[in-house]
């Protein structure tokens, strides 16, 4: 038994970090959200050339040939930065399932984020290739999400396939709401140590501690449940769909705690766009109730348990 | 105890029902936080006035129907069961206007009430500052005293004031008296947004509208006239208008009862995504929302025997603030995958969490709401 | 409309408060845990001669026959002083059934307080009288609360008037509920102010005034829907089972809210049965699932509203 | 990464298994907590002892078997799961060996442990005193210097010593210099309880059972070799315990994961009273028994590579209690009526409950540890 990631595993996240620290600012997402892409440009083609996008993908189709242990902290850093980007759909979903890398892939049950700039998209009828599509926009709360309805003849899809491609997207999603939970904690904890209300930091509040310790915790028993997940993923594990639901679940309820509170400890400003908390807030919104909520993944837990 | 309602009441009810079924804007207003849907919202405060609906409570002199406290509660209930809009003239009808009432001379009543009850002038809460939030008393914008021009010349800067960037007017604190204790030395001024030195800039929201503003004063003359109650008391004018804020005339339970009545609708179209823990929850928001309007019939027969109340406001703003976003939580979680959605009517459910999220925040934070509670309610120590 | 007590029924909770004031303390609780009969020697007498007990009893028959909305403040101060009586059981479920004044009454769907003082006990299987009936006693957590299981042949009673008494006992249950939070939330609220540590009182601090706090606003928005429901009895609304319901359920929830922060505020002493809390403590833990609990009743205000 | 176990773990849990199930006693003991059951444990204790099951992780010499972390975990998780019986002498061997491991001498080590694996000797906690409760620094009770018989003399009160009725020795803190500031001038004694000038009175807790005591000292003398770490020196030596208290050692996964399966079971024979609501409860406590079971893997991962945790270990705590409450809760909510019945075999979810509850006040309330995680893990202003 043994917990832990390698440091090759480490060094890839910190790599991308570094590149989503400086390729994917606040700035970068409010760019997203009225430009005509709806994404950053250039970060998908640097993710790319990193590697992470086909991560999974066999070496001899230009991937990497690794294993979902590798890349669940990169699609955590994903969620840290609110990456506008068909990251989880293409590397952890789709790369597997169309078998090879170099291939944009969006996914969605119904609404599809950036599909308009996918090559093959996937939805609950089937597969679509981008070309034969016609797609109907929708506005997302998250302007850095842009939705649409696919319309066109879908190609059914290997049952299987389809069922491990769902849980490497939801455990996918999943440690992006815990990136996006981390951010959101750390963008407060800042806050509240610089603003100062009746000549204390707001921070030094005990009602504010206590909101923000709660959330700690939420996170800190949630993470172990993704990267287990991720494991039972890389290992096919018998029970992979129960241990990724378990891990949608407890992310979900973290990142939708730390916005709460976020907000809450940081009063107006973080109501204001003009601030960045938002561009995080919406994006945990939008997750938790996409690739199923933290009530459908109890469900199959449910099923399993009881 | 009687919990029937009078005949006369019963009436009231129906002349309300009926005349709101008539008039009540379709479809719904665009947001009146918005420019263009202010002005949709204007005239539809103005219908209101015309037919003395715009105030019911105030007296007729100044539009009102001297309606008891219970028909405005009817009023209300009736108002949002209707789907009627939003009132953009809340802050002057509700946090100014009982201000005026109980602080105004002759003078400010006879000129500000009527134009505010006809949306003629629209006011706007100058209250919080960048380093004054619920920390009320931290306020640093200045008035400084003008003897020659018989008045006060106004600088510093207003922030978060909702819908700023469209009112006529706007009521405030500044600090009159630098050399005072922070509650000591502020004053209470009602001053016109259309004078020279004055800035505002929008602000948009977490919804997107422009529904706040920052105010930026460079030495505004304000006249003495426009001072309301002493200068220097103005911390305890200010707090009977917070009082009314937090407690009974901001959040009327028919609010909440609407709002409960259109989510067990929504669920009842949902039948997926009505599993039976929602349902459960369902059942306990209607139960908070019920619990709501009986605590405030509770509060307004005190107030009918003249009790005065005091801290309960801060439990009041609590409880609303809290089931609100409860009520939108659960709505979002019933809409599932539509509820990221800005498109469509559902939409609407989005829009009104993102605006409940608020709820917990103005009018004094829930957990200076809660210190309250436990010093004043239950006497425990301040330090 | 008007939602307020008159005078005389607020002097009769006063007077009902006087009296378990001085005959009802914690130490005579704690000698019902222990006595013969597990009850507070002399106290049902001095209730009856006040009439609570029979107050809604017809006055030939000895009571006053007055209403519910007269009976709601009593039953609230029979719970702020825990007292170990069939008072809910024989003033609002029985007296009205039975039709006089005069009769202890038990009553219970299954395991029955204080059946072994009772002159007639109603059960889920009908009425008995204690004659010819044989008690099996259970110990309860809360030893003030001597539980039998009634053995012998019951007489069917009418369903109406078996209902409406339920719904009398529930509200009853609810108005004790109200009183035992209120008679928990002033015992924290006093020991906190005293008790000091770290060099202050231990309720100066911020997280004992919000999670007392809490329990305050708990109990203010749970009272007028018990209040509300004694008027729906009394004026025999149609709608007087959902109202009921709904007061047991806030009653219950505002209950057992009181008892874990009293619980948790008050730290160690509150945990040992030297001290008064614990009398307090189960009661609340014991009423919040009798007469059926929050989610049973939330279950019958859900088949009205949905 | 890599979760599963190895051949040895693999053979090691077998090994656990099948000795558990031949020895663990049938019926179940009474409580420990009651001087009867104390006596019956105190057997049990001397079965696992004989065994080596007593203390696994400890060396050899003093009656363990070096089993690693893991081995441990797996032996917590079958303990609990073959339904045995609490562990008695848990405060000693969890709490009060760890710190003589780290601080203790050869001599101490020699004569504490052994004993202590055999259940020979008992020892109970003595930190809390009347006005020192989550205040450990204001303990009052006294070590005065007493240089003729080399050692000290204590006086004053301990208080909320578990078991203390019915062990045989105390470790704890007493002021050895009154000059010294709050967290300094304090000192680790151990003590046995079977000495003149020693009063022990027991407590009744909320259970019912006198899992309490009170604990006077008048005038006791200790020589200097009971003394644990240096003079003064010891609020750093309790630390270490409280750490150990409040982190991974006292509350193995095992635990909680043997509550959750009871509770499956539990709710699998009270179908009429497990409606939708309370399965997605059930179902989200044992997703949270899961989390800790991972967290406790992962935080056991870092420690064998040989990293410090920290705070974490308030996280930690907070996150066991809460559960535990929830878990006790619900079956409660599953018992319906038969709750509150103190017999029958299902009285032991009320007893548990009880039990549980003091999760959130001892070994730290968990107020003060959301205060040190906002502080050491957050980062947050301490004033």
């Amino acid at each position: 038994m043994h917990f832990a990631f390698t440091d090759e595993q480490l060094a890839l996240r910190d790599a991308t970090r570094d590149l989503l620290t400086k390729e994917c600012t606040p700035a970068h997402v409010r760019d997203a959200w009225t430009n005509a892409a709806g994404r950053v440009p250039g970060l998908w083609e640097q993710l790319d050339a990193m590697g992470v996008v086909g991560l999974l993908a066999p070496e001899a189709t230009g991937g990497l040939g690794l294993d979902f242990v590798d890349l669940v902290l990169v699609l955590e850093e994903t969620g840290r930065h609110a990456v506008p980007e068909p990251i989880v759909e293409t590397a952890a979903y789709g790369a597997p399932l169309v078998g090879r890398a170099g291939v944009t892939i969006a996914a969605s049950e119904w609404y599809v984020p950036w599909a308009d700039s996918a090559d093959v998209i996937f939805t609950a009828a089937g597969r679509f290739e981008r070309a034969g599509v016609t797609l109907v926009p929708h506005p997302s709360v998250d302007g850095a999400r842009r939705l649409f309805e696919v319309q066109g003849t879908a190609t059914a899809v290997d049952g299987d396939g389809v069922l491990a491609a769902y849980d490497r997207g939801v455990c996918g999603i999943a440690a992006q709401q815990c990136g996006l939970a981390d951010r959101m904690l750390q963008l407060t904890a800042d806050y509240v140590r610089e603003r100062r209300q009746f000549g204390v930091p707001v921070g030094s509040f005990q009602a504010v501690k206590h909101h923000l310790a709660n959330a700690r915790i939420a996170l800190e028993f949630a993470r172990p449940l993704v990267y287990r997940a991720a494991a039972s993923i890389a290992a096919e594990h018998p029970d992979t769909s129960v241990h990724v639901s378990m891990a949608k679940s407890k992310a979900d309820a973290a990142a939708l705690q730390t916005a709460r509170v976020a907000l809450q400890c940081h009063g107006a400003i973080g109501y204001t766009t003009e601030y960045d908390l938002h561009l995080y807030l919406k994006r945990s919104w939008a997750l938790a109730r996409s690739w199923g909520d933290a009530a459908f993944h109890r469900g199959r837990v449910s099923r399993a348990i009881l | 105890m009687d919990l029937s309602e009078s005949a006369a009441e019963q009436q009231f009810r129906a002349e309300c029902r009926s005349w709101l079924e008539a008039h009540v804007p379709r479809p719904a207003l665009p947001s009146g936080d918005t420019r263009a849907g202010f002005a949709a919202h204007l005239e539809w405060e103005r219908t209101l006035f015309d037919a003395r609906y715009a105030v019911v409570s105030w007296p007729r002199e100044y539009g009102g129907r001297e309606a008891s406290l219970w028909e405005w509660l009817i009023f209300e209930e009736e108002y949002y069961a209707a789907g009627a809009p939003q009132r953009v003239t809340q802050n002057g009808i509700f946090l100014l206007a009982p201000t005026i009432f109980e602080f105004g001379t002759q003078e400010q009543k006879d000129y500000v009430l009527p134009k505010m009850a006809a949306g003629e002038h629209t006011w706007c809460q100058g209250w919080s500052e960048p380093n004054a939030g619920s920390d009320l008393a931290g306020i640093q914008s200045r008035a400084t005293r003008d003897e020659a021009g018989g008045g006060w010349r106004l600088s510093g800067q207003k922030t978060w004031t909702t819908r700023g960037a469209f009112c006529t007017h706007l009521f405030g604190l500044f600090r009159s008296d630098p050399e005072a204790e922070r509650h000591r030395g502020l004053t209470y001024f009602l001053v016109a947004l259309d004078q020279p030195g004055i800035t505002v800039r929008p602000v948009e929201r977490l919804d997107g509208d422009e529904g706040f503003a920052e105010v930026f004063f460079d030495d505004v003359f304000v006249p003495d006239a426009d001072v309301l109650g002493e200068p220097n008391e103005g911390w305890a004018v200010a707090m009977a208008t917070t009082g009314s804020e937090r407690g009974l005339t901001l959040r009327s339970p028919g609010r909440f009862m609407a709002t409960a009545r259109r989510l067990i609708e929504l669920a009842r179209t949902r039948t997926d995504e009505l599993d039976e823990t929602r349902r459960d929850r369902l059942v306990s928001a209607w139960i908070d929302a019920e619990a709501y309007r009986w605590q405030t019939f509770w509060t307004v027969t005190r107030a009918a025997q003249g009790m005065k109340s005091g801290a309960e406001s801060s439990m009041v703003k609590v409880f609303w603030s809290e089931l609100d976003i409860e009520l939108h939580e659960l709505a979002l979680d019933l809409l599932g995958r539509h509820a990221e959605l800005l498109d469509g009517d559902d939409a609407a459910w989005m829009k009104g969490y993102e605006f409940a999220l608020a709820g917990p925040i103005y009018a004094g934070t829930n957990e200076i709401q809660r210190n309250v509670i436990a010093e004043r309610v239950l006497g425990l120590p301040r330090k």
